[in-house]
Formats: C-alpha cells, structure tokens, sequence
C-alpha cells in the first residue's frame, strides 16, 4: 500500500516534520520554489496548463501570472522556450532550433520511363497540354506520371489552351533547369545535336519535327492565366496507361 | 532472533515444543512472520543438535559457534536488503515523485528524394520515344498510302471494260490518284500491273517517245 | 540512409547561400548556441539521450561534457533537473517539488514485499541466481516474483552461472536505473556501507574480497551467455513459495 507522500526534500523544507498535503501551510516558500514549481509541472504536462491549473499547486493567492512571465524571460534565449497557446502555457523546442528535431535521409530514386519521357516532352514542347504529351507519346500517360514531376517540382501547370475543353497547360521550372544543370531552356540540345550525338538516327522521316523549346513565364497567345480549379479532380478523362509502357 | 541466545542454555525439548506449537498457530498469525520465524527454529535446533552431538574433530569445516555466526550474518543480510528496498521506494520514483518529458517532441524524419535522372537520360527518353513514336507513325501511314501490285491489278481488271480506246494511267485511274499522298504510290503499282497485263495479252501499251506519256487500251479479242 | 543534419537556421547562419550539409561549417556558432542546441534535444527527446548523440549536432571536435557539465549546473537549482542514466542525460523533474507533482502509480502497488525484497537482493548482488536469491532471503521464492520483475522491465537474463545446472543469473537494467534516477548501479542507495558491513557476500567467510555487483552487459567470469532456452520452462525445480510470504 502507499502510503502518504513522504518528504523527500528535508533540505528545502524548513519543517518537514509538520508538513501535511495542503500547501499553504507552507508560506515560506519562496518565489524561486514558487518558480521551481510551474517549472516542473510545466515540463511534465502533456498538453498546455492553464494558469489556473498552476494555481492549484500554489499557495492561494500567488499571483501565476508574474511568475509566468519570470520564466518565460528566463527562457527567452534558450533552447526551449515558454509559449503561450490559446491562453495556456507549454515549453516547447525554439524554433531556431528545431532542427535538432528533424532528420534528414535521401533517397535514391529514378524516374520511370514514362516519367522521363513526358518530362522531356514538357521540356521540348512546352507550353504542352496533358492531351499533346499522349499524341507526341503514343500514348496515354497516367495521372500519376505528371502528379509526381509536379510534385517533384519539375513541371508546373501554366495556364489553360485556349481550345475547347481549355485544358491546362504544362511547362518546365527553375527547379527542372537547376537539376539538369541548364542555364536557360533554350540551351536544351537541339535536333541536330542530337542526331551528332547518336542519340536519333540519321535519316528521320519526313515531318519529325522537332520545337525549339521556350520557356517565359509571360503565357503564349493561345494560353489562358490558370483559373485556381487546377487543384481539383481535372475533368478531363485519363485513360489508364498500357502497362508496357511503364518500367 | 533479536535476543541472545547462549545455545548451551537451550532446551532442545523446550525448542522443539515451541517449533511445533507455532507451525499450530501459524495458520492463524500473520505467515510471513512465521516463515522467518521457523527458518530460525529451524537453525537453531540444527545448532543445537551440532552441539550435542560430538563431533569427529576435523572433518566439519565449520564450528558450531561459527554456524551461530553465519545465522546471524544471514538474518542481518536479509534485513540489510528489506531496508535497501524500503530506501528504494522511499526515494524518487520516475513517475511518482519525479517526471519525464510530458510533452517530448518526436523527431522527424524527412526522406528527401533525391532523383539521379541526368540530362542524358531526358534527352535519350525523348529521343527514342520520338524516333519509336515516328516508325510506328510512318508505318500506319504507308499502311494507308501505298497501293499494292495486286490492289493495281485488280483496279485495271475491273476497268477493263470501258477501255476501248487509248488512255494514260492519269486518266483510267483518275479518281485513285486524286488523294496526293497515295498517287505516287497508284502509278508505280498501275504501272507494273499493266505491264504484266500487257504480257498476259489482256491490254496493249503505247509510249509514242521516251518520257512522253504512256497509253493503255483492252486488247481487242481477235 | 542518415545524413548530415542540415541547417535549418539560415537567421543564425552567416553565409546561407553557401550552408553546406556539414555544420562544421559554421565555427561562430558560439557556446550559448551549443548549449541551445542541446537543452532543446534534451528537453524533447523521449529516452536518454547519449554524449555521442548530441555531438552530431555540434561541430566536430565540441567538448559535449563540459557543455552537459554547464547545463546540468544551470538547471541543479531548478525545477527541471539533468540527471544522468547509464551513461545517458535526461531532464526530469526535482525531487524538490515532488511533494506537488507526486503521483500515484500502479506499478507501485503491485510490487509485494516477496518482489521488493528480490528487487534488491538482484539489484546489490547482481549477477545472482535465483538459489542465491533463495538462499538470501531464506525462502524459496515463486516464479511469479521474478517473472513480475522481467515483465516489469526491472530485472532482466544475464546469462548462465559455470556451475552445475548452468543456473541464469539475473541483474537489473536501464528501465531500472530509470526508474529510480541512478546513473550506474554502485548509486544504489546504502551500497558502499553494505559491502563495507560485507553484507553483499554469499556464505563467504567474512573478509573475503567480493566485487560490487555490476551491471554492465559483459559477463563476468563466471557467466555464460544465454542460449536461447530461457523462455521455456527452466529445468531448476522450483519450490511453490509458501502462500504466506506473498500478500
């Protein structure tokens, strides 16, 4: 069975021998024990305490509010700081830092090949719509493909193509240009680099074409400003990829 | 045990009548106390009986007063432990008396990915998406412009009919090779079925000079 | 895959555009900012936390001890202590204000005086087995008192006594330092003046040397590691501890 509490601090108290489980009989408890206390209560509380909350553990009368204010100077400029939510009080990390709190890992990761190629079909194309990406593919690219390159901030949304249906159009970011190390989007290698680089055949058939791309973040003619309903579901109708197409 | 006891002084009957009449009790008192209480009564006989009984002298490796020693050392071990416990629990308990974080602040781990794909990768998806895209384009394409030897053949056999003068190729087939990207494709063809046409002797060719058009006509069933 | 921490402080930072992973990079950082460093890690972390820890969020190099050193002095008249645990640092709060903060817990209740008493006779004789538990306390002890303390945390397996029966002997572990806010088992209350009184040896004449006990995760001499078979019903007989001893 437990038993009352027992007095484990006889050095601070000036008469343990007489001290029962009500507080106030102990008016000789200074302001630093007053401190000590709404320090460790404050350490130990789950969620933040009212000031009326300290109270109780206090000697009626205290004023809470002062000794508030005492620790909270004290812990102006440490690592923790005393914060006030909602009319309660909390210690919490200073956010300066927080970063003790925060572990960082990489991971390694690859675009799949339907990633990469509607990338580099933004990239070259650009300002492209969802539906002249699957043209210039072949074929159809899933929600996903383009979710996770804007995700990734490789592609953002433009605008909207002036056409029926007013899809939105897509384009490359100073994110993309920095990750592949490019100054502009015009120093995207061009038909005949390519070719020289062995990267397409010689003898292309008539009518491949190929843009120079552009980038500026001024709309094309036939673009429209976003109309802020991007975020939702599209309305457009997204065919489900093949799955070959997808490694 | 808290008294001395001159083991010389003790009457083994006196002992064991007491050792008996407290198991008789011991139901009714508190149990715990009895439990010590007869692993004394226990040792104490033992001792008595190591007294009494003599001993060859060497063989024990240890006296009797020794034995009395040990018993007082065991009782004095255990009490040191109760007390140790006791100065345990009585001293600052986690979560009685004293308090961990209530709130601690768990870490985060933000995974970064970071993505390997360099400007090569891009350049050759693109290009070999264009160039496979391209092939499959111009094959569908061929597919609906091209006109087959035997789709000729078939075309001029079916004209026969009506061909009973001269005519070109252009003018037979006008209306195949009005679409541009097959008419190409309708001449070669038309013209290599005539010429197995004509060698079969279904028709006759007639080209008045190099380059200059050339006509077609039925032959005439001799 | 760990990485550097990463600074998250560009206010604090000199030269942000040119903050690298390392913190190594940034030597004016000075001491109050490590102890900021620190008291925030300490305040929100959930477990002790090691020196080692906490130097990987300091330049390479950093005296830690001297910076714990200093903390744990800035918080010794507090309401919030540091306190050192196996080796590790915790804040908790002072024993000072217990007499408000003090709680009731069921753990406290549902050790009997049979458990207490083996509390701590594996405490200061660790490693004991369980026959020099018996043999201590004079009476055979139930399975269940030692299993409570496994469960509990308290005691743990530390291996095979070389004896015949290979016996497992027992000792305490971090929870139970924990609990009772000692840094290394020879802080166990009273310890030194037992052994002085000899009265941690066995049925050894008194005078004889005996070793303090010790918790540390290397076996001593005479222990075997564990082999496996621990869980399973052990093959030492064990006494049904009179009914009596256990209320």
């Amino acid at each position: 069975m437990q038993t009352q509490p027992q007095p484990l601090m006889d050095d601070v108290m000036d008469e343990p021998e007489n001290q029962s489980a009500s507080i106030t009989l102990h008016p000789q408890m200074d302001r630093d024990q007053h401190l000590r206390i709404i320090e460790a209560m404050l350490f130990a509380a789950t969620e933040p305490v009212s000031p009326a909350k300290l109270l109780e553990l206090l000697p009626v009368g205290t004023d809470v509010q002062s000794l508030l204010d005492d620790l909270a100077a004290n812990y102006q400029n440490r690592g923790v700081n005393l914060v006030q939510i909602a009319g309660n009080y909390m210690l919490r990390t200073s956010p300066d830092v927080a970063f003790v709190l925060r572990r960082e890992t990489i991971q390694q990761k690859k675009l799949t090949k339907a990633g990469l190629e509607t990338l580099s079909i933004v990239a070259y194309h650009q300002p492209v719509t969802r539906a002249e990406i699957e043209d210039i593919r072949g074929v159809a690219i899933s929600k996903g493909t383009l979710d996770i390159l804007l995700d990734m901030g490789w592609v953002r949304m433009r605008g909207r193509r002036k056409t029926p249906g007013r899809p939105v159009t897509y384009g490359t970011t100073d994110a993309f240009l920095r990750h592949f190390g490019l100054n502009e989007i015009t120093d995207l290698p061009g038909l005949h680099e390519l070719k020289a680089a062995g990267l397409l055949e010689g003898n292309l058939p008539p009518g491949f074409d190929m843009p120079l791309p552009q980038m500026s973040d001024a709309l094309t003619e036939d673009e429209d400003p976003l109309d802020g309903t991007e975020m939702q579901p599209p309305l457009e109708m997204h065919v489900v990829e093949e799955g070959g197409t997808e490694e | 045990r808290n008294h001395k006891i001159d083991l010389h002084r003790i009457s083994i009957l006196a002992l064991a009548d007491q050792y008996i009449a407290f198991i008789e009790r011991a139901q009714k008192v508190s149990l715990e106390l009895a439990a010590d209480y007869l692993v004394m009564a226990a040792w104490l006989t033992y001792l008595k009986s190591r007294l009494l009984i003599p001993q060859a002298p060497k063989e024990g490796d240890t006296e009797p007063l020794d034995m009395a020693q040990r018993l007082a050392f065991r009782l004095q071990r255990l009490q040191a432990m109760r007390d140790a416990a006791e100065k345990l629990m009585n001293g600052p308990q986690l979560g009685r008396d004293v308090f961990e974080r209530g709130a601690p602040e768990p870490l985060v781990i933000e995974t970064q990915k970071e993505y390997g794909d360099t400007l090569l990768d891009l350049l050759k998806a693109y290009a070999e998406r264009r160039q496979r895209k391209m092939v499959h384009q111009t094959y569908t394409v061929k597919k609906q412009a091209t006109w087959s030897i035997k789709e000729a053949r078939e075309t001029l056999q079916r004209l026969l009919g009506a061909m009973d003068e001269w005519g070109t190729f252009d003018h037979w087939l006008e209306k195949y090779i009005s679409a541009p990207e097959t008419r190409r494709s309708v001449r070669a063809s038309s013209f290599t079925a005539s010429l197995e046409l004509a060698r079969e002797g279904v028709i006759e060719l007639r080209q008045d000079e190099a380059f200059q058009p050339i006509f077609l006509r039925r032959r005439a069933v001799a």
